[in-house]
């Protein structure tokens, strides 16, 4: 028999559980094929109506919120580019202390949920957010990460990998797309000590439902760092949006882990993992990518897969291992 | 009439008062960033928080940007909202201090004034409150602690208010007033808040009646609602004067939106604004043993702009002269408050006095009562048919 | 009463801006107005520090620093000097904590138009505090020599400004300076 | 169409409707559309998860298999393709707009 739909902060065993209610609705003007809308969605299901979401500026900000409409059908408030973390802190003291002052209802629980960029977390809004963090207030960070400024048109993050073709990091006789490393959001929330922090990505909805539970059950602030394809941004076919998420995941370019009160665990395994070549190929971003520069990338991945093997102790993300030509 | 309410004559600081009034209040979340000389007013306000003289959540914010950031998500569920802040704190902060405006939610922030880095100065002056005066907030300038204490209850009542709903601030000067102790008479709790009952007006987010606030105004709409900002300012001139009277009904202390000292016979006069019109006070005095018909007005709100009050009060006028504590710099006079006085009559010319713009107490440069008095003659000269110099004079500036 | 004016001169943790602040809260509980502030800029423990005090029977607006005081009271005895002095008034009062008699004391401000009140407020300090913070001693010397407060007000605002645990050291500290200094 | 004046319009630009961009047909932006083969479908859901803009409507119909159909809200799909990639039962076809 198949299993029923659930309600709001209940984890689940098959998509076919994931409540049917929408929260957020259609009429936006995002991107076809926009990899945020699929997240937020499953994130708002997961976390049902009596949530209250901060939305520093980006492209989910604008598409969904040009007076007089408004895509939100939870409480929203958007305030500037850099503060997501600390509006979000006041929202929660706020509540805090309204319920302890019998205002608002006490035993009402209203949750907490950040939905930022790249832009706005890894870079203008990353002092806010240790700041959230650090004090421990009960929020649920969700970072998007489409690895660029968007909403600007396509500019180069601490969040853009290395390759990637941006407008300020362009392709030209000196430059060939970025050439540093991106940054590495979850050690960082692990290194505030929140309590639960994990990745996830739209190609694996079941996973990401339960590990937004998890992160809005945690006593304290919840990090969950979402990859979201971007078909303008990245270059490739708006319908190709959750094939290059799963993409991501195959090659081991984005691993699907959690950092659970100290425990670390990849939700995701992947034995036999795709060479990052086959990620690549399928954006035009990295198109111009020279056989060094991909080895170069190879490399990164195979360093950062490494990593999260020790996290968790054993090797849960395996060796690449090339298809074998027909 | 003076209402029988209970009040007790303590000696704070206006650092001490500030926070002492926020208390009163009965805050719900303040969210605090230290910077000199605001420091004592945060400090003062962690303590009431921690030993439960106040119930409010106390948010140890990491920078100024993210206590208004704080403030702004606070107040929009529904909280009362304050936090204390000077110098490149409340310029760190006015990105935000814009938007809260915009967002017109009543946040309440104490503003020990100090001067703009650089070079670095901890000391007094008016340059960081300066650039604030176009941002949508309402400002009280104050003279004294009890001024202070009394102007807090006053901005969270004229905040508050459904005519407004815009933040506000309360600006006192930096050491000549943050770090002196003086008498203030603070009121019961429970009287403040009859005054200022807790009574959200504004836009909240609420799960049962969701809302989106912060959206995005396209030119087909932005324009409309910075007028709408106006309207709200223009609203607060009046809502400020009945709350200053409600408070002299209930509590016996009222300061009006101008103070008038000598002004009755006044040939000439100056416009002071916190610590100095204190000074000024004094000085006209001793001007007048010289037998010079100077008065003063003490400039209490500075935003709105009390227009009328100030037209009215100069009526009798032939030279004002405005002291500034803050420089403009390349602008055709240095003050922030003479621009005001200037335009204020900028539709008919011929009703103005005329006009001496002041710079003085520039990075807490000491100014002396005989330099008031020699303003107060100059004017007098002025006023008798010397040329007024085509700029700013600068008090207390070496050659 | 007409407004009168009180430096303070002591050294970074000496307690001299306390006891310009005890001084202005005693006054203010007796009724008056008065107003106390640092030099305001950054303090540091062992640099000269100085503090004012304003008292009167009226509002005070007057907003400057003080420049002609009506009194000096010199917390410790190595700062005494000419410079000590500057601007006190004629016929003023210096309040000096000093082993050494009014004469000296006279002399080492290079002033014979004033008054001196003299305690040794550093050994008071060390037999009731065990410690050389001499401000509540000096303060006792303060109220007996100037009249303008109340040595009962004064005691009340020791008690809210010091540790709880050295309220009582404190009080004897007043109480013993105030029986103790010589005016001359 | 004319705009509302600054006395009409909500304090702080507040929207109090929420949702309402369902009343913003962006169904025009499509080139192709997604159309459901019934018969084909196998009730797996994918569709309705993987749509960014949430255009694919599960209907209760106890005549249908597993008691549910899905449906295109073509008012508001944007024509991405998603639904028709991600489907793997190739349930979906993908037909050029004709307008």
């Amino acid at each position: 028999m198949a299993l029923k739909e659930v309600g709001p902060m209940e984890p689940i065993r098959t998509h076919m559980q994931i409540p049917r209610e929408e929260l957020i609705a259609p009429g936006h003007s995002a991107c076809q094929g926009c990899g945020h809308f699929i997240i937020v969605r499953h994130l708002l299901k997961a976390a049902g109506p009596n949530t209250i979401v901060v939305n520093p500026t980006g492209c989910l900000e604008v598409v969904t919120t040009v007076f007089p409409y408004s895509s939100w059908k939870v409480p929203w408030i958007h305030v500037a580019f850099e503060n997501g973390g600390s509006v979000a802190s006041g929202v929660e003291a706020a509540i805090k202390s309204l319920q302890k002052k019998g205002i608002l209802p006490k035993d009402e629980r209203i949750n907490v949920v950040v939905f930022a960029g790249d832009g706005g977390t890894v870079d203008i809004g990353f002092q806010s957010l240790s700041g959230m963090f650090e004090r421990r207030h009960k929020v649920v960070y969700v970072l998007l990460d489409n690895e660029a400024y968007m909403n600007t048109g396509i500019q180069r993050s601490g969040s853009t990998p290395y390759g990637a073709w941006t407008t300020t990091t362009p392709v030209g006789k000196r430059w060939k797309g970025e050439w540093r490393v991106r940054k590495d959001m979850m050690q960082i929330a692990v290194a505030h000590h929140v309590p639960y922090a994990a990745t996830i990505n739209p190609a694996y909805p079941v996973d990401m439902y339960n590990k937004m539970v998890k992160a809005l059950k945690a006593e304290g602030p919840a990090f969950l760092h979402a990859y979201s394809p971007c078909p303008t941004g990245w270059r490739f076919d708006p319908s190709l949006t959750v094939e290059v998420a799963r993409m991501a995941v195959l090659t081991g370019y984005w691993v699907l882990y959690e950092y659970d009160h100290g425990n670390y665990k990849v939700t995701v395994p992947v034995l036999k993992r795709k060479p990052v070549r086959e990620f690549v190929k399928m954006q035009g971003r990295f198109r111009h990518m020279t056989e060094e520069q991909i080895k170069k990338l190879q490399e990164i991945i195979d360093e950062q897969v490494e990593h999260i093997n020790k996290l968790v102790g054993k090797t849960v993300i395996g060796p690449v291992v090339e298809e074998q030509k027909k | 009439m003076i209402t029988m309410v209970k009040m007790v004559r303590k000696a704070l600081t206006t650092n001490y008062a500030v926070a002492h009034a926020a208390k009163d209040s009965d805050v719900d979340v303040i969210a605090a960033y230290p910077i000199t000389p605001s420091t004592p007013a945060a400090e003062k306000l962690a303590e009431y928080v921690a030993n439960g003289e106040l119930d409010a959540e106390y948010v140890h914010v990491e920078s100024e940007h993210s206590a208004a950031s704080a403030l702004v998500g606070a107040s929009a569920v529904g909280a009362r909202a304050f936090t204390v802040t000077a110098s490149q704190g409340l310029i760190y902060m006015s990105e935000v201090l814009y938007i809260a405006s915009g967002l017109r939610l009543p946040i309440v922030l104490g503003v020990a004034s100090r001067a703009l880095s650089a070079p670095l100065s901890i000391w007094g002056d008016m340059h960081d409150i300066a650039p604030l005066r176009d941002a949508g907030l309402i400002i009280y300038f104050v003279s004294s602690a009890q001024e202070a204490y009394d102007s807090v209850i006053q901005a969270f009542k004229v905040a508050e208010d459904p005519r407004v709903h815009l933040p506000a601030i309360v600006d006192y000067d930096g050491f000549i007033m943050s770090h002196v102790t003086e008498p203030v008479d603070v009121i019961d709790r429970e009287d403040v808040l009859k005054y200022i009952p807790k009574k959200v007006t504004w836009n909240t987010l609420n799960p049962k009646q969701p809302i989106s606030i912060g959206t995005v105004g396209d030119p087909d709409y932005y324009y409309e609602f910075k007028y709408q900002q106006q309207v709200a300012m223009e609203n607060a001139v009046k809502v400020a004067e009945e709350a200053d009277k409600e408070f002299e009904k209930m509590f016996g202390r009222g300061y009006g939106l101008i103070e008038e000292y000598r002004m009755d016979d006044a040939e000439v006069a100056m416009i002071a604004y916190g610590a100095h019109a204190g000074t000024a006070r004094v000085a006209v005095d001793k001007a007048r043993e010289e037998g010079i018909k100077v008065g003063l007005i003490k400039l209490r709100l500075w935003r709105p702009f009390p227009t009328e009050h100030l037209m009215k009060a100069l009526e009798n006028v032939s030279v004002v002269g405005v002291l500034d504590r803050a420089m403009a710099l390349g602008a055709p006079r240095q003050g922030p408050v003479v621009k005001d006085v200037i335009s204020m009559y900028a539709s008919d010319p011929s009703k103005a006095p005329k006009v001496a713009s002041y710079a003085l107490a520039i990075g807490q440069r000491d100014v002396k009562i005989e330099d008031l008095v020699a303003v107060a003659k100059q004017l007098d000269e002025f006023a008798k048919g010397k040329e007024i110099p085509n700029k700013t004079i600068c008090i207390g500036l070496r050659e | 009463m007409s407004l009168v004016e009180i430096r303070w001169h002591g050294r970074g943790g000496q307690g001299a801006v306390t006891a310009s602040e005890i001084t202005a809260i005693a006054a203010i509980d007796q009724g008056k107005y008065a107003q106390a502030f640092p030099s305001f800029g950054v303090e540091r423990r062992g640099a000269p520090v100085e503090a004012f005090t304003r008292i009167d029977d009226k509002p005070i607006y007057i907003r400057t620093k003080v420049y002609e005081p009506d009194i000096i009271v010199v917390l410790d005895p190595t700062l005494l000097g000419p410079e000590i002095a500057r601007g006190l008034k004629e016929n003023g009062l210096a309040v000096v904590n000093t082993d050494k008699s009014p004469e000296e004391v006279k002399k080492l401000l290079g002033r014979d138009d004033i008054k001196v009140a003299i305690v040794d407020a550093t050994k008071i300090a060390l037999e009731t505090l065990k410690r050389p913070i001499v401000n509540t001693a000096i303060l006792g010397a303060f109220v007996k020599a100037s009249g303008l407060v109340d040595l009962d007000h004064v005691l009340k605002a020791v008690k809210s400004k010091v540790p709880p645990r050295t309220v009582e050291a404190n009080l004897e500290a007043v109480r013993r300076a105030y029986e103790e200094v010589v005016i001359a | 169409m004319t705009l509302p004046g600054w006395k009409e319009l909500p304090e702080g630009a507040v929207v109090r409707e929420p949702g309402n961009t369902v009343t913003i047909s962006t169904g025009e932006w499509r080139v192709f559309k997604p159309v459901i083969i019934d018969e084909k479908c196998t009730r797996c859901r994918l569709c309705w998860i993987y749509c960014p803009d949430g255009t694919i409507i599960e209907v209760d119909d106890p005549n249908a298999p597993l008691g549910k159909r899905y449906e295109v809200d073509y008012e508001h799909c944007k024509g991405c393709g998603i639904c028709w990639k991600e489907c793997p039962v190739n349930a979906i076809e993908w037909v050029p707009e004709e307008r």
